[in-house]
């Protein structure tokens, strides 16, 4: 019973943390309007909480360069499993526009594994929820895998 | 203090300004650069799209007879929509969904256009008028 | 020896941008702030030797989607100028209103983060409401929210019809009621002013010898605007540089609020003088020489340096932006004041770290 | 034995309490930020949530002061069921909050000690006027104990009506909200991050939540001792509180630690200082 | 189309920047570029009452510069980015980030001028 | 039986300070302190089977011994006047004369053998806390300067030991203190008042430093300022009364007005030896002895010897303006002193102001003067003189170890020394947490204090204050590397025993509370009508209010356990290192900084140096403090 609540509710409690790896804030204050009145993400009980360790999401925005990919990597490193990661804007993609500059590494997942492509540019906030509402729905299925996985062994 | 007063209490009582998105999808405006696509039928394989790309997400294979397009890299700016003489090119207006991998969006011609037709089509694509600008969504 | 060093940022909650500041703070006065960057530094500015002139309009706007409108704007008029092409009237004034409905939203989005700054989250919220006005003018004229891309060499990409016009105006008005509304809170509350006042002071001669620029000078009591340069169609606008002399966070609020209003009013100016007309001209041939252009961003003078030498590739390009202006002053400003005022302070400049390490 | 009872009763009940109080105010805050704001039950889900992460400990002494926090605060909550001695429930919540920011002392953070210090900075703000406000009730009713108030055929927010404002203060700083939600924030945009918080995670962050839910229901108890003559009264006098508290917290800005300590303890103690004198004045309406 | 610049030498250049500061001159940017593979171009940029001045001067690379963030602090993020960049190094500055503004000097990163096409290796 | 455990206590300490002064073997100097120390022990225990009793020893009759004290009395003063002219201290030049002058008069004039002979010994239950406390604690503190002092001198490379010195004075000390509490004639009250002063002083300057030095001539002159009104007093009540009978003159004064200026000289002499504000600042001098010393003169023992004569005296003055004002003044002191504490860093002194300001708050109970409030007042004695004295020996081992009090640098002090900072993160909960003691203390004191707003008032403030100041300390000390690991500490017996006696006291004796009130207090209390507090259940109750010592207890020590075994380490939990802003550097706790460089972690407590720095608070309350004492010396007129 209660791992059934608990799985529910790692659904229907997705807190956030946004990191901005090299925005060019077009992707940002979308990110941010959607906790905003007119998106509200906290209808789906999403909270932007801004500390690694007490969030479940991890909204990523622009380029990985040479500097901010350990910071990154260390944000990633500092949440705690089940966790989702999503890449936002055709920056945190493949580097979008930026791709060819010297001090761009590429998308976020040359860096750290992604769960959740965002495109656009930048990425609307129609598109964010969307992209929150895919990782909730394959955090869903990997929990039922997981569930026929313990199941079969 | 009391002017924040009148606006919370305005919000309160009045209905709140969300748009439930998923639940309430509301149609995109007329000349929204959302998911980018080409209508094959009429592009001549050019590469002048590619070209101008800022970003070279396009691909023409004019061998393979394919065109495709990095949408993940995409930055819908609408250059390649503009310069392209054939008008095949076209933003849809609504966003490209997000998904979990990154796929490329490819487009194979069937038989290149007899240049004929080529000449003829000038007039630029129809797209369905689906909201009026002037209309207030609040 | 009652030291304690807090390592602000770059991913922290209250800054919207990736940039670290080492603060040594005493009981929470802050001794010593040192900054890094590079958390956001792509070498844009280089990117100019791979992609053409053309397609570097793409880029530029990139620099900061926030005024991404007013990059691209500058860096035309710098190439235009180089060109000798006469960008057509309405152009010009499509230019001016493209580019104040910007400064509108990034007004109110600072409004909305600055308001978060001090805690005041109902602020946030309801200034972030008013501002998806201007985003749905944005996207209705132009495709996107943010960055509209309206922008080329020799004019601009996009006509507004006439009912668009027409809604344009229509929710100009309503903006304006509701930022009248948000006016005694943001201006006369008492929580705001004991947050605000007094706090990251920046006399008028500090102010003018650190480098400030946009609000910050302004707000320390020098009108300088390089609106007043007269670029675009600003020659036949009424036109004022809105300042405070106080030198303070509220100085800044206070400016920036005005500055909304002030927009909207140069909108509606524009709308009202827009003749009918081209809205580009075709451009021939690559451009040549060197150019210095600057124009007014909402977060004050940006200046572009271009270099061209008769090829689809500029030779040079240096962007440099407002906040890279700004940040020295911040680092002046500092020293002495509260931990629980970093955040203001640090809003107060509305620092873009994008466009200042491009 | 009754008592008892009660104190089980209260202690088991206290929690859903506390999910439904926490969950209305944030769907009344997102309504005064004309949003929508998230179902009713989602502090539950967050608990729920939290507690199904994955472990992860950034010092060895953490969970046990977690454990110490939440057990202080059920057994405060039971003793205020139990209808105990208010000082000695006063108390007993204290341990918890020492503990709560011994825990974020313990951790080599900037932010949680940062955190830990505004937390006891709040505590030094909060503290003296609730002992106030205690005095206040025991020269009304000569008695600490709460069935002396329930034996009352007034309601004491008559007798201490500026006495009922400095509580408002404390519940402000225990709620923490604006323009006291100082060491740590229920939004994040804060210049600590989560403050004391910031080092807890899953679990422990889960149990801290639970012991939130029961400080809540202790200190709206609290509350509703200034109206015990009639339930329509205390339920009413609890609804306009709090919503009153929501509404603070939606007009104010966040302030600083050192304006909270000079304003709180220069109005509180004036405050009080008047209502205690009018009733050692022996004046009673 | 080019810019009228006033002619500045390594050694006049703290002299004429302090003239400058003054007449009540603010500064406003330096701007680097580089000329080809042994010289750079440095423009250093003031501006009062919305007029700007520019002072020109090249420099070879790997040259190290005096600097004017003595005389106007603001001038010290754009020296660091320079170094950064391409490669000259100012003296006494007020606040040195030592080629690491942007840059980190890990192996694996970038450690030459970016900013040049003929690069030259920061020291 | 009784005669003895009384010579016992007195001459057994000063036969042993002799000897200490003239064995020069370590060796035997050490079996001899722990002999006397057990002996001590042992007598205090036998001693409650005992009390309460009064006597005259047929040696206080005798006249040789009254012109012994006489002519020691002098020779004391003597002493203090020569060390006032040794140092050219003017202060003390004058206060000594003064007092020999006085003495002098009153002893070849007023008295002259006129009066009879007082009773001599009057043992109570509360002279029997007093001297259970004194000996105990005495004697562990003695048994842990074993250890301490060769170490110390071992850090000052001294080439001769000056031990002997320090044990003997010690022991004197101690001796002085148990004859002081015991005796029932003012003159022999007074006598050893001025032993423990001159005591006080010699083991302040013990270790000859200049900055000793001046702290001890700074102890010295208060003190005798305390000496000098408290002979003035006597000698008023003498003129008044014709007795130096303690307790007779208690139950002669009381409600008698003309008395109260001399009663208010005897709280001044309290205050002066409780280090009351503004006396404060030769305790906090007195932190620069070596440990044992602060904490056995300053913090569990001399500064009761105030207070002892405050509550002692408490039923002379019940219900006088007088008392009222000892109450505003002790709550004054206990708000003011944990003021400054929270501006400190330095342990030792944070030590000093906690004493202080909870002695303040002992007296802020004399001065209310109910039985519930006087109840207080001696469980706050108990349990701070318990619990300070193992504050007091913790700081000291850790300053050893450490090479520093201040509190900053005791961060992880548990990777360290693990043991100690076990014991001493204890103690500081004991002196603030429930079920604790001094909380059961405080808990009565507020309740008590209720009916008068300005002493609930500070006493509000004050107990928030405490709280802050203890909190933060404790935080800190158990933090440690990042994985709570710890090397193993080794420690010497004679330090290990103190200790956890002590610790394990703080937190029984808690546990016992209600028993120490139903058979060492509540006796104490002759012809009540109704007993402060009752007792059932171990619930310790009365009209206002109830604290549940056993269901606390109870509670608190299945919470404990339970704790413990949820919290025990498990293998599943990931170590993670603290949240930096997510630059952490490779070490845990550090982060690239500006420069690429790694900056370490750094952090220290607020100390708010705006609201409560030591130089800006000390004068204001300075002054208000001898407001303060101007008033009550006036109402007493
Ligand atoms: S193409 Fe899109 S994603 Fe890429 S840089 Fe440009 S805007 Fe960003
Ligand atoms: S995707 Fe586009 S809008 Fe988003 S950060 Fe990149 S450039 Fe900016
Ligand atoms: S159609 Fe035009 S642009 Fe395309 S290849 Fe032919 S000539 Fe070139
Ligand atoms: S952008 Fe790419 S495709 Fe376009 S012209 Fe340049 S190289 Fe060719
Ligand atoms: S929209 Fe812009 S980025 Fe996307 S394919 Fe077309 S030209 Fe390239
Ligand atoms: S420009 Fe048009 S026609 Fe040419 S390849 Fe692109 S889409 Fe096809
Ligand atoms: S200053 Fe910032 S916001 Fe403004 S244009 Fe530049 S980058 Fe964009
Ligand atoms: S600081 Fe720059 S990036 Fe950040 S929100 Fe403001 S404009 Fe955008």
């Amino acid at each position: 019973m209660l791992k059934k609540l608990i799985e529910k509710s790692q659904i229907k409690s997705p807190w956030i943390v946004h990191y901005d790896c090299g925005s060019c804030n077009g992707c940002d204050i979308e990110t941010l309007a959607c906790l905003t009145p007119l998106y509200d993400v906290e209808r789906f009980g999403v909270l932007n909480i801004g500390n690694p360790k007490h969030a479940d999401v991890l909204l990523v925005t622009g380029t990985v360069n040479h500097r901010n990919k350990k910071v990154l990597k260390n944000i990633y490193d500092q949440m705690s499993d089940p966790k989702l990661i999503i890449a936002i804007g055709a920056c945190g993609l493949s580097g979008g526009i930026f791709k060819e500059a010297y001090n761009v590494v590429g998308g976020v997942d040359k860096v750290i594994p992604v769960d959740v492509y965002v495109p656009g540019c930048p990425a609307k906030p129609e598109a964010i929820i969307d992209g929150v509402v895919e990782g909730l729905a394959k955090l869903g299925e990997l929990q039922q895998q997981n569930k026929t996985d313990a199941i079969a062994s | 203090m009391p002017g924040m007063i009148k606006n919370v209490l305005k919000n309160f009582i009045s209905k709140s300004a969300t748009r439930p998105y998923p639940i309430e999808v509301r149609p995109g405006f007329k000349d929204a650069r959302g998911e980018l696509t080409n209508q094959m039928s009429k592009c001549t394989l050019c590469t002048l799209c590619a070209k101008k790309c800022p970003t070279q997400c396009i691909t023409v294979l004019r061998k393979e007879l394919t065109w495709e397009v990095d949408p993940f890299t995409c930055v819908y700016c609408g250059i390649c929509v503009d310069v392209c003489p054939q008008n095949c090119l076209s933003h849809s207006t609504e966003h490209k969904k997000p998904a979990r991998t990154k796929t490329k969006l490819i487009l194979k011609q069937e038989k290149p256009p007899a240049p004929e037709e080529i000449i003829k089509t000038d007039e630029k694509p129809v797209v369905p008028e689906k909201i009026d600008p002037g209309h207030d969504y609040h | 020896m009652s030291k304690t060093i807090i390592p602000f940022g770059p991913q922290h909650p209250v800054l919207p941008e990736p940039i670290h500041v080492s603060l040594t703070v005493e009981d929470e006065i802050v001794t010593e702030a040192v900054p890094a960057f590079g958390y956001v530094h792509r070498g844009l500015e280089k990117l100019a030797e791979k992609k053409d002139f053309n397609q570097m309009i793409q880029v530029v706007e990139r620099v900061c989607g926030i005024c991404s409108m007013i990059h691209a704007m500058c860096y035309c008029e710098g190439l235009e100028t180089l060109m000798n092409v006469e960008v057509p009237r309405r152009a010009k004034l499509l230019r001016v209103i493209w580019s104040e409905l910007h400064r509108i939203h990034s007004h109110l989005l600072w409004l909305g983060l600055y308001a978060d700054a001090f805690g005041f989250e109902s602020v946030f919220m309801q200034f972030w409401k008013i501002r998806e006005r201007i985003m749905d003018i944005n996207e209705a004229t132009a495709g996107n929210r943010v960055i509209v891309s309206v922008n080329q060499v020799g004019g601009v990409r996009r006509d507004l019809s006439p009912s668009q016009l027409k809604w344009i105006l229509d929710e100009i008005t309503v903006v304006e009621k509701e930022m009248k509304s948000m006016e005694s809170t943001m201006l006369n509350d008492y929580t705001v002013k004991k947050r605000t006042v007094g706090i990251g002071v920046l006399t008028r001669e500090m102010a003018y010898e650190l480098g400030a620029s946009g609000p910050v000078l302004r707000a320390s009591g020098i009108a300088q605007d390089m609106r007043q340069l007269k670029y675009e169609a600003f020659d036949e606008l009424d036109f004022e540089p809105v300042v405070e002399q106080d030198g303070d966070c509220y100085a800044r609020g206070v400016i920036r609020f005005r500055e909304t209003m002030q927009s909207i009013d140069i909108v509606r100016q524009a709308i009202s003088r827009l003749p009918q007309g081209d809205t580009f001209v075709k451009v021939k041939g690559k451009p040549e020489g060197e150019i210095v252009t600057r124009v007014e961003q909402p977060r004050g003078e940006c200046l572009y340096y271009i270099k061209a030498n008769k090829t689809k590739f500029l030779d040079r390009l240096r962007i440099r932006t407002p906040t890279f202006a700004n940040i020295p002053p911040l680092a002046a400003m500092l020293p002495g004041i509260e931990l629980a005022d970093v955040p203001v302070v640090i809003l107060s400049i509305d620092p873009c770290i994008s466009c200042t390490e491009r | 034995m009754t008592l008892f009872l009660y104190a089980i009763i209260g202690v088991i009940l206290a929690p859903f309490a506390g999910v439904l109080v926490v969950g209305l105010d944030r769907i009344l805050t997102a309504k005064f930020q004309s949003r929508i704001g998230p179902p009713l039950l989602q502090p539950l889900y967050d608990i729920c949530k939290l507690w199904g992460k994955k472990p992860m400990i950034a010092h060895r002494f953490q969970p046990l002061c977690v454990y110490i926090y939440l057990a202080a605060a059920m057994v405060s909550v039971g003793m205020f069921f139990a209808q105990s001695d208010l000082l000695l429930i006063f108390f007993v919540q204290a341990v918890g909050a020492i503990f709560f920011v011994i825990g974020a002392l313990l951790v080599p953070s900037p932010f949680s000690q940062a955190g830990g210090n505004r937390e006891l900075i709040q505590i030094l703000t909060y503290e003296p006027l609730i002992i106030l406000v205690l005095a206040g009730i025991y020269l009304y009713t000569g008695s600490f104990k709460i069935d002396a108030i329930y034996a009352l055929d007034k309601p004491l927010l008559i007798n201490l009506p500026l006495l009922f404002i400095v509580f408002g203060y404390a519940l402000t700083i225990k709620l923490k909200k604006s323009p006291f939600d100082i060491s740590a924030s229920h939004h994040a945009h804060q210049e600590l991050v989560r403050g004391v918080l910031t080092e807890y995670s899953g679990k422990m962050l889960a149990l801290i939540e639970m012991a939130h839910l029961y400080e809540t229901i202790l200190i709206l108890g609290l509350c509703s001792l200034f109206w015990t003559t009639s339930i329509w009264g205390m339920a009413l006098l609890l609804v306009i509180t709090y919503l009153l508290e929501i509404i603070i917290d939606n007009i104010c800005a966040r302030m600083s630690f050192r304006w909270m300590l000079k304003s709180v303890w220069t109005t509180g103690i004036v405050l009080s200082a008047i209502n205690l004198i009018w009733l050692y004045s022996g004046a009673r309406i | 189309m080019i810019l009228d610049t006033l002619h500045l030498t390594k050694e006049t250049l703290r002299e004429e920047v302090e003239k400058m500061k003054s007449k009540g001159y603010r500064f406003v940017t330096i701007t680097c570029l580089e000329i080809d593979e042994d010289f750079v171009e440095l423009l250093y940029h003031f501006d009062k009452d919305l007029e700007l001045i520019h002072y020109r001067m090249q420099v070879a690379k790997g040259t190290t510069m005096p600097s004017v963030s003595t005389i106007f602090f603001a001038a010290f993020l754009v020296e660091n980015e320079i170094y950064d960049q391409f490669g000259i190094k100012f003296d006494d500055l007020v606040l040195d980030f030592g080629g690491t503004l942007y840059l980190d000097e890990d192996e694996e990163e970038v450690t030459s001028t970016p900013f040049c096409r003929y690069s030259v290796k920061r020291k | 039986m009784f005669e003895n455990l009384i010579t016992t206590l007195t001459f057994c300490p000063l036969v042993a300070a002799l000897a200490c002064y003239f064995l020069r073997g370590e060796r035997l100097r050490s079996a001899l302190v722990i002999v006397t120390g057990i002996v001590l022990i042992l007598s205090a225990v036998l001693l409650i089977g005992s009390a309460p009793v009064s006597m005259t020893p047929a040696l206080f009759t005798s006249v040789k011994f009254k012109t012994f004290i006489q002519s020691a009395d002098f020779l004391l003063l003597g002493l203090i006047l020569y060390f006032g002219i040794k140092f050219k201290n003017r202060i003390i030049i004058g206060l000594s004369l003064l007092q020999v002058i006085i003495l002098g008069y009153f002893e070849f004039f007023m008295t002259a053998g006129t009066h009879e002979a007082p009773v001599g010994i009057f043992c109570d239950h509360l002279s029997l806390i007093m001297v259970l406390i004194i000996s105990i604690a005495g004697s562990l503190i003695v048994l842990y300067a074993l250890p301490y002092m060769k170490n110390h001198e071992k850090h000052l490379k001294l080439k001769k030991s000056r031990q002997p010195r320090f044990f003997a004075l010690l022991f004197l000390f101690i001796g002085a203190m148990n004859a002081m509490v015991l005796v029932n004639d003012m003159m022999l009250f007074y006598f050893f008042f001025e032993i423990t002063t001159l005591c006080s002083f010699l083991l302040i300057g013990h270790d000859k430093t200049e900055e000793s030095k001046r702290n001890s001539l700074t102890a010295l002159w208060i003190n005798s300022l305390g000496g000098a009104t408290l002979l003035i007093g006597i000698v008023l009540i003498y003129t008044q009364l014709h007795t130096l009978d303690i307790q007779s003159i208690i139950s002669q004064v009381q409600g008698k007005d003309i008395l109260l200026i001399p009663l208010a000289l005897l709280c001044i002499a309290g205050f002066t030896k409780a280090a009351q504000m503004p006396f404060q600042k030769w305790l906090l001098g007195a932190m620069v002895a070596p440990t044992p010393t602060s904490a056995l003169l300053h913090s569990s023992t001399m500064v009761k010897a105030g207070v002892y004569l405050l509550i002692r005296f408490a039923p002379a003055f019940a219900g006088t303006s007088l008392s009222t004002l000892v109450a505003v003044c002790g709550a004054f002191t206990f708000l003011s002193a944990a003021a400054l504490a929270i501006g400190q860093s330095n342990g030792k002194k944070v030590l000093a102001y906690s004493t202080i300001s909870n002695l303040g708050l002992i007296i802020a109970c004399v001065g209310i003067n109910t039985h519930a409030s006087l109840t207080a007042a001696i469980i706050l004695l108990i349990f701070h003189a318990v619990s300070k004295a193992l504050l007091f020996l913790c700081m000291g081992s850790i300053e050893q170890h450490i090479g520093s009090r201040d509190i900053e640098d005791m961060r992880g002090l548990f990777g360290e020394m693990p043991i100690t900072a076990l014991v001493i993160t204890l103690g500081i909960l004991t002196m603030i947490l429930p079920p604790f003691g001094m909380l059961i203390g405080k808990w009565m004191a507020i309740e008590s204090a209720s009916g008068n707003l300005l002493v609930i008032l500070m006493l509000a403030l004050g107990s928030a204050l405490t709280v802050v100041y203890w909190a933060r300390w404790a935080g800190i000390l158990m933090g440690s590397d990042f994985s709570g690991k710890s090397t193993p500490e080794k420690m010497p017996l004679f330090s290990k025993i103190p200790l956890f006696t002590l610790l394990s006291s703080a937190i029984l004796l808690g546990f016992l509370t209600p028993i120490i009130y139903s058979s060492m207090i509540l006796p104490d209390f002759s012809g009540l009508v109704a007993a402060p507090f009752s007792i059932h259940n171990g619930i310790i109750f009365n009209n206002q209010g109830s604290f549940a010592v056993y269901p606390l207890f109870f509670i608190a020590i299945v919470v404990f356990l339970f704790a413990l075994f949820l919290s025990r380490p498990k293998k599943a939990a990931q170590q993670v290192s603290p949240y930096m802003s997510g630059i952490q550097g490779k070490q845990p706790g550090s982060f690239v900084g500006p420069m690429n460089k790694v900056t370490t972690y750094t952090q220290s407590n607020y100390y708010l140096s705006a609201f409560f720095g030591e130089e800006k608070l000390s004068n204001l309350v300075n002054m208000t403090a001898g407001i303060l004492i101007l008033i009550l010396i006036g109402v007493s007129f």
